[in-house]
């Protein structure tokens, strides 16, 4: 194979450094939560990175990506600084989205991630919109919308499927299947424990790929938007993932049961990735350690970063509501209170 | 201005103009929406632009309003420009969780890198006896969230020229048309004649009490001029045209001036457009005002499908004059 | 066969009666719609009459029932006395629904027809909770539900889909493929000619039956109501079928080609159900010129009673807003103007 | 009343009881949302019933606002009581189709053959730092509709009582609760103890200006109260706790006495529940205001995520106190 998918020694290793810096950062946003320097919902993907690196390798750089709020590991991948994902998490100038967004709402418009989103289900005619600008300029770039089990099951997805058939856009909807929507299992929340058939009914080729398998992954991704790119063809493709965390910091995660969690934790992606770069000797020992070492600097980097930041200024409130503003109110435009 | 400016032309074939013109101008511009291409739309006001532009830039959609706003607020974030007809407001409901959360909050939740340049197009209004489901009024609903611009225009010239404007403002707008209102005639702009937001518009001048009303409102507060003008009242009548931005030191200068006020909304009365108005003028003229600001409001039911109970919810002209000669403290003659 | 769709000679006669019932209805509220009786859309069914008997006469009287805005012709197949309706269709005191809801909302709640709704794909999870209140009240019978092409790509069908599935409710989907939704063809509106197989995602059994034959729609539907209240399925029936006007009164029908329009004539479910009475021998020419004249009497009956009823009184607007009505307003209560 | 009702109970127990005590009261009650089973709901409010009532009665659905709402309505037609719970006002955005063009129309549009006896409960609020598409408050999207019924307690013991009197009323109730409140500790009635809607409450009597705040705007007008106290001003605080019905007598009645009024309202402020009290306000009291009606509202942007921001954007203390002393001409102390 070549392309994007095509995975040398080298690309290995930076799939394997991308899902170490995921978990590390995210370990490190766990203690900034806790510490109350982050507010809001703290999504993590713990558990989740094969899925998120292995599909973000197999991309262009240029092809859009757009996901849910569970998004610091597509931010990552694609390259953004974690100083500045990290500072956006603290809410402080410095950040991504200058403090507006947090967490669940990260978005680098260079790297041609458009953005993570709060409201279940409704980034993905987002994505389809992004594949429908590609067609319509006659780019040959593929939009990627990574979504959960839980949002296949809201209405507009199976809307954009119809669209997406209907008009042969290059479209990837990848379907991170976690098997839970919170404290709802899948079993509990769909009518078939399949969930990529949904999009077949549509015409659209879809299958389902071991998502705690980062090349498994990466193979996937890489046919699918090889069939985008070239075929002219939407594709779903469904990742069977569990993420290891509840569903946001806030979740004592007391539903689902201990056993199967330890069953999946045996299958953790950076471990058994490890395993197959040891294995194929593309990395020693040693150079994980160096690795890790270095993921983690980067990682306290990022926090010091963060924290040092300046707050955003108060009296910004009301700007950047409008990309062409207005002022309408005597009392004070926008920040009429 | 162009060398028709003067032919009178049909609100409907207006937008048209605006359309054509602008589909024209900027190849990122497309249209999107239910039955727009083959079937013209369903109040005709995309006719003949399939023929001209093509099927890429004239779109039909399958009936799935989520989904196709979502799309073209995706396609928006990248710089196009779509406008989308959502085939009434009654519709756009289905749409509302992709106009709220994200093409009102996608330029400032991310920072400010990317904008969100779409305009949608809908129909609001009752009147032909289309029943509760399909004869509503929600331009409070979006005049109300920060993020949106809102737009209602009157007249075949506001029509087109602000329909024009819109296409080219960088923020989502929500221009709200009236399903009473496609067949208006009237003169209209020409290609470069653009209306900007923001500005009142005198419809009529007078000195004993200022009328406020949009879209199909401002022809029922004409109509009533007329029949006050007769009884020598003579009411100034002003059209904010735009909710956001709102030009309130025009209509708070009439006010002032009449120190009476008459608010005339086709949307219910409880927590809507003449509400946020008569606040505002209240505010901005407090020591002006003679009397209680009035309202003349669609009654505050669903919309009956019966003809005489429909006109009966509606405002009508004798409404406004019975409201007006309230205000002024006379009794109806 | 046994039970509702065992088609007896009598209930073969009653089919076609219904059938001939709503064709001259539909036709006699043209004219009254012409002649400016009626207002608002008036969306007639003429070319559907299979599909719409076919479905209630193997429905029991108590399995509820729920439509689009086009069902003048579910309420008369129901039973209801066609005064009522054609009074309701011109807005008069003695209507339906006290003229309140017009052609596209007629409800006859003492027949289980639980209305015609008007915003495409809205009523379907009404259908469904109707499943719902019979399994909740351990009923037997079983929803039926009956919407467009068209509406089959509103998000909403799909999360019914998956609902159904997933509780196993007693819902019959029953899709009117009638390959237009307004002026828009079933191949400009959906990646795939087949809808039934958007269901099937979700586990339901589905199938596509010839919507112009009345006997075949009956037998489908018998046994589809058949496995959802023995079975306690739901499940999803196409019927493929076609509207020989346009798509309400003031669609002056010009997309669709007059060639495809002349085909599906000669299909005309009418006459193709007159060929098979007469060919069985379960009517006799002069008992068809007989029922006509008598169903053509009624309709004029109808239409005669509707013209003659009092208008309702305007005082009457606000009430009915609530079950439970309250009057909060110094000005009057909800006839705040 | 029972003995319990002494003990002090936090709003979302509150609700946990009226839930179980009309669960057991009626077996044509049942419960309906996201993880509510299973889960006990994202804001624990349904703890326990699950267990108690079985999986028939308190059902956990999936993330389908639309289709489980609009299944709801249809059982309700059928005379069932369904409580559905939408996770917060903002998902609920995706059900408004089925709440106003369904709920809130058919009773009134099929000449009263059915009614449509569901609850439909959903936090509102910001304050958690939980950005735009998660902190909003649309209650007069709600009370802009005729056909809904819109309650917003923001004690436990309104919590409590006014969710009984909306699952046994015939009509669709919204019921809005506040993501800020569910901790909030107070007393509460018992089994029978039901709160009438349409009866505002007085939270603090006062004489030199009357405040209105509902739901958790309450609590920062009562702050605001006690400072002001401080300065040796006494506001009247006053609770509509429902927008439909509103009891506008003895809000209209108090400002009457103050000649003062303020509102505070966490939603935006145009063309919303402050604009719409407002009016009704200037309107019923207009002789008797000596200042236009104060409003304090949250800032007209998208929420921010970053505290600060956010905090500057909600209403607080400090600009009721600043909105009092504006309104009855002292300057800030
Ligand atoms: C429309 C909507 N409904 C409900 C929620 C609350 N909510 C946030 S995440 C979530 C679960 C989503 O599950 P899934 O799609 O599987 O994604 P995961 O969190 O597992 O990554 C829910 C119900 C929401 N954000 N939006
Ligand atoms: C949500 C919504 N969008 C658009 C419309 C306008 N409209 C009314 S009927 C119709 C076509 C529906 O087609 P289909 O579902 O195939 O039913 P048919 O009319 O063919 O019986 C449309 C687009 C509507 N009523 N509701
Ligand atoms: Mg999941
Ligand atoms: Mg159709």
């Amino acid at each position: 194979m070549t392309g994007p998918s095509a995975a040398e020694p080298q690309d290995m290793r930076d799939m394997f450094r991308s899902m170490l810096l995921i978990r590390r950062f995210e370990e490190k946003a766990s203690e900034e939560y806790m510490a109350g320097r982050i507010g809001g919902f703290l999504h993590l993907a713990i558990g989740e990175e094969a899925a998120v690196v292995g599909t973000v390798s197999a991309m262009r750089a240029d092809d859009p990506l757009t996901s849910t709020y569970r998004e610091h590991g597509q931010a990552l991948a694609r390259g953004t600084d974690p100083r500045v994902v990290m500072a956006e998490l603290l809410g402080r100038s410095t950040g991504l989205c200058g403090g507006r967004g947090g967490s669940m709402h990260l978005m680098d418009r260079s790297r041609s991630f458009y953005g993570g989103y709060g409201i279940v289900g409704g980034s993905v005619p987002l994505g389809l919109g992004l594949a429908y600008a590609i067609r319509y300029r006659g780019g040959d770039q593929v939009s990627v919308t990574m979504f959960g089990d839980g949002a296949t099951n809201q209405g507009v997805v199976a809307e954009c499927f119809n669209m997406a058939g209907l008009w042969d856009l290059p479209i990837v909807f990848l379907i991170l299947n976690n098997q839970y929507g919170m404290g709802t299992s899948l079993e509990h929340a769909s009518a078939e424990e399949d969930l990529y058939p949904r999009a077949e009914a549509y015409g659209i080729p879809a299958w389902k790929v071991d998502g705690m398998d980062v090349m498994a992954v990466r193979g996937a991704v890489a046919e699918a938007t090889r069939m985008a790119r070239e075929e002219r063809s939407p594709v779903c493709v469904e990742l069977l993932a569990y993420r290891y965390r509840g569903h946001s910091m806030s979740d004592p995660d007391t539903v689902r049961d201990a056993e199967e969690k330890e069953r999946w934790r045996l299958r953790d992606p950076l471990i058994t990735f490890e395993r197959v770069l040891l294995g194929e000797a593309v990395m020693t020992a040693d150079d994980i350690s160096a690795m890790t070492a270095e993921v983690e600097e980067q990682v306290e980097d990022a926090a010091t970063f963060a924290e040092q930041s300046p707050e955003v200024p108060v009296g910004e409130l009301a700007d950047g509501v409008y990309a062409n503003p207005f002022n309408d109110d005597a009392r004070g435009g926008a920040l009429m209170r | 201005m162009s060398t028709d400016a003067a032919k009178p032309v049909a609100y409907r074939d207006a937008l048209n103009q605006a359309l054509r013109e602008e589909l024209a101008r900027d190849p990122d511009v497309f249209l999107l929406g239910e039955d727009i291409a083959g079937f013209d739309g369903a109040f005709k006001v995309t006719r003949g632009l399939l023929e001209e532009f093509g099927p890429e830039r004239v779109v039909d959609t399958p009936i799935t309003e989520a989904g196709f706003t979502g799309l073209a607020i995706g396609a928006a974030m990248t710089g196009l420009r779509p406008v989308v007809e959502i085939m009434t407001v009654n519709f756009a409901i289905l749409a509302m969780d992709q106009i709220v959360n994200n093409a009102a909050k996608i330029h400032y939740m991310f920072g400010g890198q990317v904008s969100v340049p779409i305009v949608i197009r809908m129909p609001g209004g009752g009147g032909h006896q289309l029943s509760s489901q399909h004869s509503q009024t929600l331009d409070s609903w979006f005049a109300h969230v920060p993020g949106l611009k809102v737009v209602c225009p009157s007249t075949p010239e506001d029509a087109k020229g602000l329909l024009k404007t819109a296409i080219r403002d960088d923020d989502p707008v929500i221009f709200i048309e009236n399903e009473g209102l496609y067949g208006k005639k009237g003169p209209v702009g020409g290609p470069d004649d653009l209306i900007p937001f923001g500005q009142a518009v005198v419809r009529r001048a007078g000195t004993h009490c200022t009328v406020i009303a949009h879209s199909r409102m401002v022809w029922v507060a004409l109509q009533a001029a007329e029949e006050l003008a007769a009884q020598g009242i003579e009411v100034e009548v002003i059209d904010p045209r735009t909710f956001r931005p709102l030009d309130l030191d025009t209509l708070a200068g009439s006010v002032r001036r009449t120190g009476h006020a008459v608010i005339v909304d086709e949307g219910w009365p409880e927590y809507g457009i003449s509400a946020g108005l008569a606040t505002h003028l209240y505010e901005a003229c407090f020591d002006w005002i003679d009397a209680p600001i009035g309202r003349v409001n669609c009654a505050d039911v669903p919309m009956p499908y019966a003809k005489n109970l429909e006109q009966a919810a509606l405002p009508q002209p004798a409404d406004v004059v019975a409201a007006v000669l309230a205000n002024i403290g006379r009794g109806v003659s």
